[in-house]
């Protein structure tokens, strides 16, 4: 019995890879099993190689594991693309009308007539299916894996689907399972979960929607952009029905600069996009950071520059969510590093927003945005809403002066709202440097405030900005952020096999960034920046931030596919052993 | 009820003489007249000395980014609709950098009003081309005179579905008050473009140079305004150089024809949601 | 002399039957039949699937931004006026996030063609509605029918002074050809609109439901395409659903106008100046 | 005698106070004095207090002073807004129908009937003429002062015109001369500069557009704003005439890609703007970057974030130039300080650009774009056209394939360049990821060739990027970064004076960043950071590049206003004398 097993389709976009992988997924995530996947696409609708990687495991798991186990091949080129991942002992499965079996160094390559056998039952549409079923019986499951799903999704097209699609299932099924029988392939069954309970699954985008309809947004406005897209489409769905709506902006600036007047109207609201829409927001992040409109912006990073490689995963757009704009703005930039995480994160996002009235950044990742990863149970009761300083009506009312003091000075730097319609309130909110009423003004002493006032606000922020699993003082401390959590938590377990003290900080908050960072990287031996972009940026922030003028070691990768945890250790352990360590 | 001088926001720093003044008291004038009330109401203004519109009227404003007035706006009027909204600017701010929204604003037809202050220039920054100056119009940016041709707002609004279009003239308060009245009233889109003579820097677009060249549609026989070509054509006939409501369609608004749009105010809505809703929601991802 | 197959470029990666074959085909023949060679032309692409014609066709080609293919193309035209420029790209990114470009490279008028690849839906984000789909059209951003109403290019862009308007179909590569051909022969800024089908993501505006819809201006008696108000009324008549050259003015261009543009090339200017002439310069601030 | 004197003129805007400083300062430039100036102006067209400060020196100077010897006051506003800063025995003219003088605690007020005097000649409109004789005066100068500016101004609307002004010129002077040979105020005349040359008078924005033109830019587009425009204005005016052109784009986002589509022909190209518009040109940023398509953006700071203080001097700019866009791009910032400096570093930064194809951007601020300084005689033959690898037409059409390698490999990363137009050369440049011919390619093999390559070939930068004055070893260290230059300058000088070894290092390329800097820092004892912005940004630039972990002591002012130089010594006193030094 293993605990875990890595399962993989691959073959052209459009052979129905997507599908094929999500009902996979679902199946297993139904079953209590823990999923954490990953996709390789490209910049195009129909054809060129495609794949879908799940790992499927009894333990919490985010990171989709460097070898395959099972490979659905669905073409030659999907072979070839994969011989070198597979595992040891690992099957590869592919369609052939002339059954055989063959081992190989790294496992065994069995080929179906896949298509035949889909044919015999209805259709090559049903082909997947066949080896799926496959894909059951090669982990020790049952055949009725799929049961529920198929229903779910046939159902309404009768039963004939309903029947086709299972029949289908069982037929793959049974002749993997002669396969295994006839001790023609051996397997290794994967153990039961813990706890057998439905697991949801979710890509990040959805989680992020998700989180922004529990956290209190009742607006988005966006335009379309891979990999940010799914956060509009979800939440076209979903809104309205508790009160919100979404409008498909014209583009970047007007998706950001909607959702800053849908706010300055009191509305939760945000907007959605990936590293060129970001660049285009650029200025109205200004907008809402001098008029201090609450707005949550969700950036999903891509590989950049430009328009980049659209469709790969990479952590490039750190420096400019932290520092793009003219001027000086207070900005809150918070990144999940699990899709678990994009919910809560999302929801608290509308909070921070409100409270510190600043703009969010949620910075995303294309892995982090597209992938689906099992989620536990979500707990609902950990989500509060907290508008900060946004008056109601009546505490408006009691104004009696001409203009309402929108942006008034106080102790914390955080001045009482109000909003359209509320009788008393009326003020100007503004982009011009103004005074406490929010009307223009350039006289010194005012300036001096107002800054100090914008400024300074963010220092009552003082919710940890990392996590961090180790010691301060240690041999080892990795430190990274967004979806790369998985891998580097799977380095830490191996380096401690080693014999090493090592810890795992993951930063949480990019800015205000937490600088008790410091005192682990004083502390520690050797502290290596793990992350996908050229520059290190996360290392050169740390520098900034910490200012220690010690060495930071940066493992980084920009190819626009994700490490995998074999060339971590291999950097890490190199650059230890040059140390004579 | 609110009179004209509860309209009133901080001192104007317009240039005296400056059509924009005349623009802002019809607004103010015509908000009163309707029955307004200053909190009832959101200014949303772009960059220019146009768009100080908002600093100077007493209603909840927003100065906000130059060219980017109208999404702003449009959020503002779809998170709350019971607020009349107003976005306003210059032809620089409107029709230069911003008319990229503007042509999306008219497809959208959110309900709210555009009022835009039309100079011919670019006053804020001391006498640039704008782009509704005409061909052959010098400035420091232009000293042989611009090659442009003109931007045609009108044509391209009736052109892209406008619900409500109508000109003014700084010259002339009570036409114009009229008219903006018309489009606060109007359900949908109103487009209200101003002539609205700079002048410090325009000495070609003045006020004798529009006093002449005007024309009133009402003074025409039998001017349909319910005809979209008739509109189009008539503008095009008189160079774009008439006043008055050249076009008024009744149509379902953007929230009307949003079938699921929230009925109640979006910026009232309760945000605390039972948890059985989220549950039934997180039940789609099993 | 170059042939058609000297144009082609990288593989393409289009959908089978995606109507920017075509397009690209015709711009590739038209191309070779005037006798233009591949280093003497410039395309110039948005970001969609519509951009990616300059991959795949064979001459200087700049693969650009999504929306901004027009302000490059016309930085590249003023830059090197011997090159023959065509800037390309899709609705989304041309009337969507690219329409204040337009109507200002309409204004301009410079020496240029913009062929654009309207299949009203978003293609390479996997289908979203586009500003020229038509109202109630379902997509994963409008799943109950999108609400604005479609935004016209060919009359925007007859009301701003276009000098060279036609519309073509992806399913009639005869007429296209034509089109194109005489688009780069203008003198000015010349549009192309291409009613140009995805495949994959657009079951309304199919091939057949333009072959059903479609009627081409030549088959019109007496059609005087160079009378502006009669083109705008066609359009508006026809819903939009013609082809054919619809307006043709000619008109001095921007290069034209701008009374001290250079007469060579400015990018085959020398970039050396005598001394003597900065020395001058240097006076004025003395 | 004394060798300087810093001389203002104060009233409302539109009073003609511009004309009558430029006046004042081209008289004084053309007798072969140095200026340096400031303006206070607001955000309006007409009304408003402005000033104009010049300070004339015999010795070249480019801070405009801390104190006013001489004030001429067009109304009270001026006198109450200008007490605080007259020097000893100052003088302060105004306008008054009763002559009168009052000597106070700060210098003297002198009441002259310049309206009635001006009125008696020709009108109210030489008023200032008269002040600016009586200016001539006070300084010890000649009548004749202003009379080739007459000349050259006037000359075109006849002799009258020249007349009356030289006319109320002579009569302020002779008013001005009464007094002070009645011994009723006492003056020290100013001395004979050691060269009787005219010099240059230029604002930042003019040395900018000439510098351009000089230095083979022969496209600019942009869109106006403040305190940019003038770049614009004054290239539409000149380009032409060398072959050419000028267009005010549509926005700031045409206005940088319409340069890249013009650099992308061929041509030197460039764009203006401040903040609000390099914001809308990050994405275009990106596009110039990876397409390696060289192009040069100023962007002249102004007080920020949003609208902000678009009439007030911030140096608030730095991280979004330095940072801003999506993704990972080489490119180079130069900041240069004086405007002189700003000529040959516009001029040099298009042979930047081209040999590394790169953007570049010229970090200029309010303060250097708008307000006048002396510029030496210009050496045009430290200008120099390097194209870098843009090929001939002969040496393009001597490949062969199909298709031009525009991003060939090569060892110093920079590939050749073919243009439109040329035979044997074409390609396709790429916004998205690409191969050597410039198609689209993901492969990650490519891809990171492709990174290394683009973010590799700076490393070949090795000009200095800062000027440095004084010893490694030292007391204090003072750093700063454009315009300041002249306020720390004169700081250095002061502390020197009360004993203390004292460098003074002034960034002039804020990337590719300089780290010899780092030897400087750590051998230090005092690092003080100077800079227009509230949350130190060179000073965290420096915390990042340097890593030296040492403390720098961040001296900030953002109020819109420079420096003065009583605050800088202030600050670093009181630093100094806390640590006990
Ligand atoms: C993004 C941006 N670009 C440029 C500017 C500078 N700017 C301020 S107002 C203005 C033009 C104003 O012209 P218009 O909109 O016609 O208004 P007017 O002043 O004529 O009323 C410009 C270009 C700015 N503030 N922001
Ligand atoms: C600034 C920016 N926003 C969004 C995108 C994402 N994007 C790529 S193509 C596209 C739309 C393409 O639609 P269209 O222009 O109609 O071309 P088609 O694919 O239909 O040919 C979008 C939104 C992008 N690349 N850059
Ligand atoms: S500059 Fe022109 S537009 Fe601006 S306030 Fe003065 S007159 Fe009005
Ligand atoms: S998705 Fe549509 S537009 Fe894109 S290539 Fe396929 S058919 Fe063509
Ligand atoms: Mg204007
Ligand atoms: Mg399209």
């Amino acid at each position: 019995m293993r605990n875990e097993i890595v399962w993989k389709v691959g073959g052209q976009q459009g052979e129905g890879i997507d599908s094929t992988g999500e009902i996979f997924a679902l199946a297993l995530a139904r079953k209590g099993y823990y999923i954490a996947s990953n996709k390789h696409f490209a910049s195009r609708i129909k054809g060129g190689y495609t794949h879908y990687q799940i790992r499927v495991s009894t333990d919490p798991v985010y990171y989709h594991g460097d070898y395959t186990d099972i490979l659905l091949a669905l073409d030659q080129e999907t072979i070839d693309n994969n011989v070198d991942v597979m595992s040891e002992n690992s099957i590869i499965l592919r369609d052939g009308n002339e059954e055989s079996i063959e081992v190989k160094s790294r496992g065994t390559v069995i080929t179906f007539p896949l298509t035949k056998m889909a044919e015999a039952i209805g259709g090559k549409i049903v082909r997947n299916m066949v080896s799926l079923g496959a894909s059951a019986a090669f982990y020790g499951l049952n055949e009725d894996l799929f049961d529920s799903i198929i229903e779910d999704r046939f159902n309404k097209k009768g039963d004939e689907m309903v029947n086709m699609n299972k029949n289908a299932v069982r037929a793959g099924f049974a002749k993997a399972t002669e396969y295994i029988d006839n001790k023609n392939i051996s397997i290794t069954p994967l153990m039961k979960p813990e706890l057998e309970t439905r697991r949801s699954l979710m890509i990040g985008n959805e989680a992020v929607g998700f989180g922004a309809l529990a956290g209190g947004c009742r607006f988005l406005s966006a335009y379309p952009i891979t990999p940010a897209s799914e956060v509009m489409e979800w939440l076209k769905k979903e809104l309205p029905a508790v009160g919100g709506t979404v409008v498909q902006a014209e583009d970047e600036i007007a998706g950001i600069t909607m959702a800053i007047g849908a706010a300055y109207s009191g509305v939760r609201a945000m907007t959605s996009t990936s590293g060129p829409g970001l660049s285009l927001k650029t200025e109205a992040l200004g907008l809402a950071g001098i008029s201090e409109t609450p707005i949550v912006i969700m950036n999903s990073q891509r590989g950049g520059p430009g328009t980049g490689l659209p469709t790969k995963f990479e952590q490039s757009d750190l420096n400019t969510m932290i520092n793009a704009g003219h001027g000086e703005i207070a900005r809150i930039v918070l990144a999940p590093s699990t899709v678990e995480e994009a919910f809560y994160m999302t929801a608290q996002a509308f909070n921070y927003a409100e409270q510190y009235q600043v703009p969010v950044i949620i910075a995303m990742d294309l892995s982090l945005s597209l992938f689906i990863q099992t989620v536990n149970k979500l707990d609902f009761n950990k989500i509060t809403i907290n508008r900060g300083k946004l008056l109601s009506d009546a505490e408006v009312e009691k104004n009696e002066e001409r203009f309402f003091l929108r942006y008034g000075f106080s102790e914390d730097g955080i001045s009482n709202r109000s909003i359209p319609g509320q009788k008393g309130g009326v003020h100007t909110a503004n982009s011009n440097e103004h005074r406490e009423s929010g009307h223009i003004d350039e006289d010194p002493v005012i300036r001096i405030k107002m800054m100090q006032k914008r400024l300074g606000k963010l220092a009552a922020l003082k919710d940890p900005g990392f996590d961090v699993l180790g010691e301060k003082e240690n041999d080892v401390l990795l430190v990274g952020f967004g979806s790369t959590i998985g891998v580097i938590q799977e380095a830490q377990k191996e380096l401690e096999k080693s014999g090493l003290k090592v810890a795992h900080a993951h930063i949480k908050r990019l800015t205000p960034f937490d600088t008790s960072l410091t005192d682990y990287i004083v502390k520690s031996k050797n502290v290596f920046v793990i992350e996908n972009n050229y520059t290190g940026q996360l290392r050169r922030l740390i520098q900034m931030e910490c200012n220690t003028g010690k060495e930071l070691v940066g493992i980084n990768r920009y190819d626009g596919n994700p490490f995998t945890l074999k060339e971590i250790l291999e950097q890490i352990n190199g650059t230890l052993s040059k140390e004579g360590k | 009820m609110a009179t004209l001088k509860d309209f009133k926001g901080d001192q104007p720093t317009w240039c005296p003489g400056c059509g924009h003044f005349s623009v802002m008291a019809s607004l103010q004038k015509a908000a009163s007249e309707i029955g307004l009330e200053p909190h009832d109401m959101g200014v949303v203004s772009g960059i220019g000395c146009s768009g100080k519109i908002s600093e100077y009227t007493r209603a909840y404003g927003f100065h906000t980014l130059h060219g980017r007035s109208l999404p702003i706006a449009q959020g503002a009027a779809l998170g709350n609709k019971d607020v009349q909204i107003i976005a306003s600017g210059g032809d620089g701010d409107g029709y230069g950098i911003g008319v990229g929204h503007f042509i999306h604003a008219v497809r959208r037809n959110v309900n709210m009003t555009y009022l835009v202050m039309d100079n011919n220039i670019y006053g804020l920054t001391k006498g640039q081309t704008s782009p509704t100056s005409q061909q052959g119009f010098i400035t420091k940016s232009s000293p042989k005179g611009s090659v442009e041709s003109p931007v045609h707002p009108l044509e391209t609004a009736l052109a892209n579905g406008i619900t409500f279009l109508a000109q003014g003239f700084s010259g002339d308060i009570k036409q114009l008050n009229e008219i903006v009245k018309a489009a606060l009233q109007h359900k949908g889109f109103a487009l209200v473009n101003v002539f609205s003579p700079c002048v410090t820097f325009n000495k070609v677009n003045t006020y004798d140079y529009y006093k002449e060249n005007l024309v009133d549609v009402s003074t025409f026989t039998n001017y349909d305004k319910t005809d979209r070509m008739n509109a189009i054509k008539t503008i095009r006939e008189k160079n774009g150089l008439v006043t008055g409501i050249l076009f008024k369609e009744d149509k379902p608004t953007f929230t009307d024809l949003t079938k699921d749009f929230p009925e109640i105010a979006i910026a009232k809505q309760d945000l605390n949601l039972d948890s059985t809703i989220l549950e039934k929601i997180e039940k789609q991802f099993q």
